[in-house]
């Protein structure tokens, strides 16, 4: 898990608005429909995309932060731009698609390191983590990732 | 009123990367439909381009730019893009038109010259864009979530990578005689098991290339196609459908899916829902089919498409495939042409040349790689941004 | 078989510079619109969204777009681009359908997002596409063109720049009560003599801005409206044709005309061809028309379409506008909404929105800038890459 | 006129097969179609663009290098890119609309300093230079512009 130790660097969530920032405990930031309930990730802001309601009330809610992984990948080459590798060297990493329960959706996110796709299976429980996207001299920015549920993941 | 139009004439430019622009492909395309329609360029009321993204302007209204290479001479013009289902949306343009009596034939062209590598977004900042926001977030490329739907086979099925390389031996194999095809070449399965893991579960050569190359089809009236004695297939059925919300599947490009919790989702899904609009609407079934034309934009989803047009049941597509039911002799072979292993796409002219194919396999000219006694055929293919293309050609 | 279809609602976001979204925009037109007809989202079976090329890939696939952020429900939906055109060929892809019998009730959204200052090519060195070839060699901008064509109205017909600046102010006038224009306020011949010179001879009030906006209508078949007891005015006649070669005039992007040296030109011309190809289909002259939307890109522009249009002889603008017989109690009314001087161009909302006038006024309800006894009305305009666009509306 | 000086600069043109680089007499290259003898400009190479016509043979040949002022304008502001402005600071420059006679077309081209629009009236004669588009530290880039005939205008 990553934490913050003593740097100087200002530390910026990658985009606004999609999850908090606390480093102990992060939470995606969802919306929820006041009309229809139903739940919208990444936020929608605008209007309810149920069909059957036309509300445009739409509430920011913090989103599990466990669930099941659904299925899984890895980039083994460099993604194109707007992806930025945070190494100069790109190093494969995993990508995870995790089923909330409560929420009843699923969700992509990074793997953090050390964990690769060897290390994961379908089913089993993952959770939410702050982990660097990749840093610039003055920032760190930050994004959520998927990593396995400690005791529940190989590494 | 019959819903049908004739496929007076089809016509591509061979896939390959041929470094030229797209629109010298997209007009070989159409002269060559032209010419096996036996009609003229001043014969044709209405042009339909297929749009290419990532050729400038002339890309974006690849209706007038076709229609000036050929010679502007005052005739209606569209220009559509849907993704992968842009050949469909191009051919549904065509067909409504013809059905309305505004015009009587019809050409439709697609072709492009694609880049080397993933397919990447505009460029810019534009963190509302959720092409933006999976690259950037979540560094998703499309191989990624056809890594997923891998994935998911696996785990649910117990398909295996040896699965997913036999469709690409079937398919390389279909292809070999394919004059269109930019791959001619017999692929074996260790040739596969020793290319790079690019997506995981997937390998370099379990997912298709992107490619240069165009396809053109003239549609009429069928009184028209009577009138000239033409005796050719007719489009019976088109759908360009989006999903329902909620849709429960992480399709390309959304980082996340709808929420089930409080709507129910339709209970065929989307992309089953793609060709089942397509069969009610030709009022046939999957049991009616002679051939089919799925994307296998990577070997594992030809396999998923298998059961989503009902082929087979559920988790049933590796034994159908292994079964020889796919490939010619079977009892419905699956992308004869080779499919997108020996083409690699060229996305505004993919769903066209699917049509084509099915085509000459009605008409019984697919040399080297004719289905015999081809009389119903299916394309399907599904465009990212939610995008359904389905086409059922008839004889 | 009738091949009018009816406009059963229109809707509007006002234009602007509001730096949201261009979804938002048309979300809200599309609701709108739908109010308008009494009908709900439910109801459409067709979607057509005027593709954006400036707002990533949701703006490429725009008529998705809209749908999702309505509510997927696997409606048929098609995504057009025609520059300038767009609105038209999005319209006429609706009528098609509608007329086809293949859908009854269609929603058509355009909307924009649009950067400050000049339209600028996609980035990237592209020496074949005409677009990088205008800026790059001549430093051709699309005021470069306006005033190239004002230039010659001052040459052949002694127009001046009070001349232009008169179109100015009576837009700026018709303009001042549309709960939808982006500028309303009057603006006096000295003001326009005292901004900026940008493309000579032509200031920077001669010119029309660029602007963030939506427009959506809800077209339905004609039986479908009397069903319902709408009493609404219909589409007569949509023209979205390309020139005919050679075309001698030097269009947008072009940086040379055709040549007229061994074929002879159309005797009418490109833009003359837009208009008259509509009043042929709807079987009218423009001396049936009670009022017309033309595109005011420039000032001069809209003396342009007077002449283009059929409104007055070749020369004889200058004279008819004057004359106030293009203002309100006059001959025909143009641009009672404003036009583009009062809205700025949102380029795939504009032809839409057009339309939304001619409905608006035809059923008399344009408050603050209503023409007496509207019945049938034009809209006109014309894209670059040889789009043409001219919709007739009758009540 | 512009002159090749000493330089010690790559002089190259704008876009290759658009025109020639002699510094003397330049001229644009067309392409006339075999078949229908039609002419295009910029040089079409693929195919005959007249509808009447599907001949694929086109012979690149030099047009008119003078002809009449069809229209003209003037850049008050500077052009978006790909323009690329050959001085710092922008300074306006007027562009021209030339028909050709033999060709019966017309040809758009910058008009060169130190002509500005002040000095073009609709109907004067006009002649091709090659005149640079803008420099870099190693090349002079140079390209086809519009002035008017010597004696015909006005500087
Ligand atoms: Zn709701
Ligand atoms: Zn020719």
């Amino acid at each position: 898990m990553f934490y913050f130790t003593a740097v100087s660097k200002k530390v910026i969530p990658a985009i606004e608005g999609f999850f908090t920032m606390d480093p102990e405990a992060p939470r995606l930031l969802g919306t929820q429909c006041k009309a229809c309930q139903t739940y919208f990730f990444p936020p929608e802001r605008g209007y309810c995309r149920n069909p059957e309601c036309d509300s445009e009330e739409l509430e920011t809610v913090e989103l599990s932060h466990e669930g099941t992984l659904w299925s899984y990948s890895h980039n083994g080459y460099k993604p194109p731009p707007p992806y930025v590798s945070p190494t100069e060297e790109f190093e494969p990493f995993a990508v995870a698609a995790v089923e909330l329960e409560r929420e009843k959706m699923v969700v992509m996110g990074m793997v953090p390191k050390p964990y690769t796709h060897e290390d994961l299976k379908v089913g089993q429980r993952m959770q939410l983590v702050l982990d660097p996207l990749y840093e610039t001299d003055e920032e760190r920015v930050m994004v959520w990732k998927w990593r396995p549920v400690e005791g529940g993941g190989s590494k | 009123m019959s819903k049908e139009v004739a496929i007076a004439g089809v016509g591509m430019h061979p896939w390959g990367k041929w470094g030229r622009n797209f629109v010298e492909y997209g007009v070989k395309a159409a002269r060559d439909a032209l010419k096996d329609a036996g009609l003229e360029w001043k014969d044709v009321d209405f042009v339909v381009g297929g749009d290419t993204m990532r050729n400038g302007y002339p890309g974006y209204v690849a209706g007038s730019t076709f229609a000036e290479a050929l010679g502007f001479k005052g005739t209606q013009i569209a220009s559509v893009y849907g993704a992968c289902a842009t050949g469909a949306q191009a051919i549904d343009a065509a067909r409504a038109r013809i059905l309305a009596g505004l015009a009587e034939v019809v050409l439709v062209v697609g072709a492009d010259a694609a880049p080397k590598g993933f397919f990447a977004p505009q460029k810019g900042d534009r963190p509302e864009d959720r092409d933006w926001q999976r690259f950037r977030l979540v560094g998703m490329t499309n191989p990624n979530y056809f890594g997923l739907y891998a994935r998911r086979r696996m785990a649910l099925y117990g398909a295996t990578s040896e699965d997913f390389a036999a469709v690409k031996v079937k398919n390389a194999r279909h292809g070999l005689h394919n004059p269109y095809a930019r791959y001619r070449k017999e692929v074996t399965a260790e040739e596969i098991a020793a290319s790079p893991l690019v997506a995981d579960p997937l390998r370099l050569l379990d997912i298709c290339a992107t490619s240069d190359g165009g396809a053109a089809v003239i549609l009429t009236s069928i009184e028209f196609a009577e009138k000239r004695g033409l005796k050719v297939p007719r489009i019976a059925a088109i759908n360009a459908a989006t999903p329902t919300y909620p849709n429960p599947i992480l399709d390309m490009p959304y980082i996340a899916t709808d929420s089930w919790a409080v709507v129910q989702p339709d209970a065929r899904g989307f992309k089953p829902s793609i060709a089942y609009g397509a069969y009610e609407e030709a009022g046939i079934g999957p049991e009616d089919l002679d051939l089919a034309e799925v994307y296998d934009l990577s070997t594992a989803l030809e396999l998923d498409w298998y059961e989503q047009i009902g082929l087979c049941g559920e988790g049933e597509a590796e034994a159908f495939l292994r079964s020889g039911a796919t490939t010619f002799g079977g009892k419905i072979p699956v992308n004869p042409s080779g499919g997108l292993a020996c083409f690699g796409e060229a996305v505004p002219a993919q769903a066209i040349a699917q049509v084509c194919e099915l085509a000459w396999q009605i008409r019984g000219v697919a040399e080297g790689r004719q289905v015999e006694g081809a009389k119903v055929g299916l394309s399907i293919n599904q465009g990212l941004f939610g995008h359904g293309s389905a086409i059922i050609v008839k004889g």
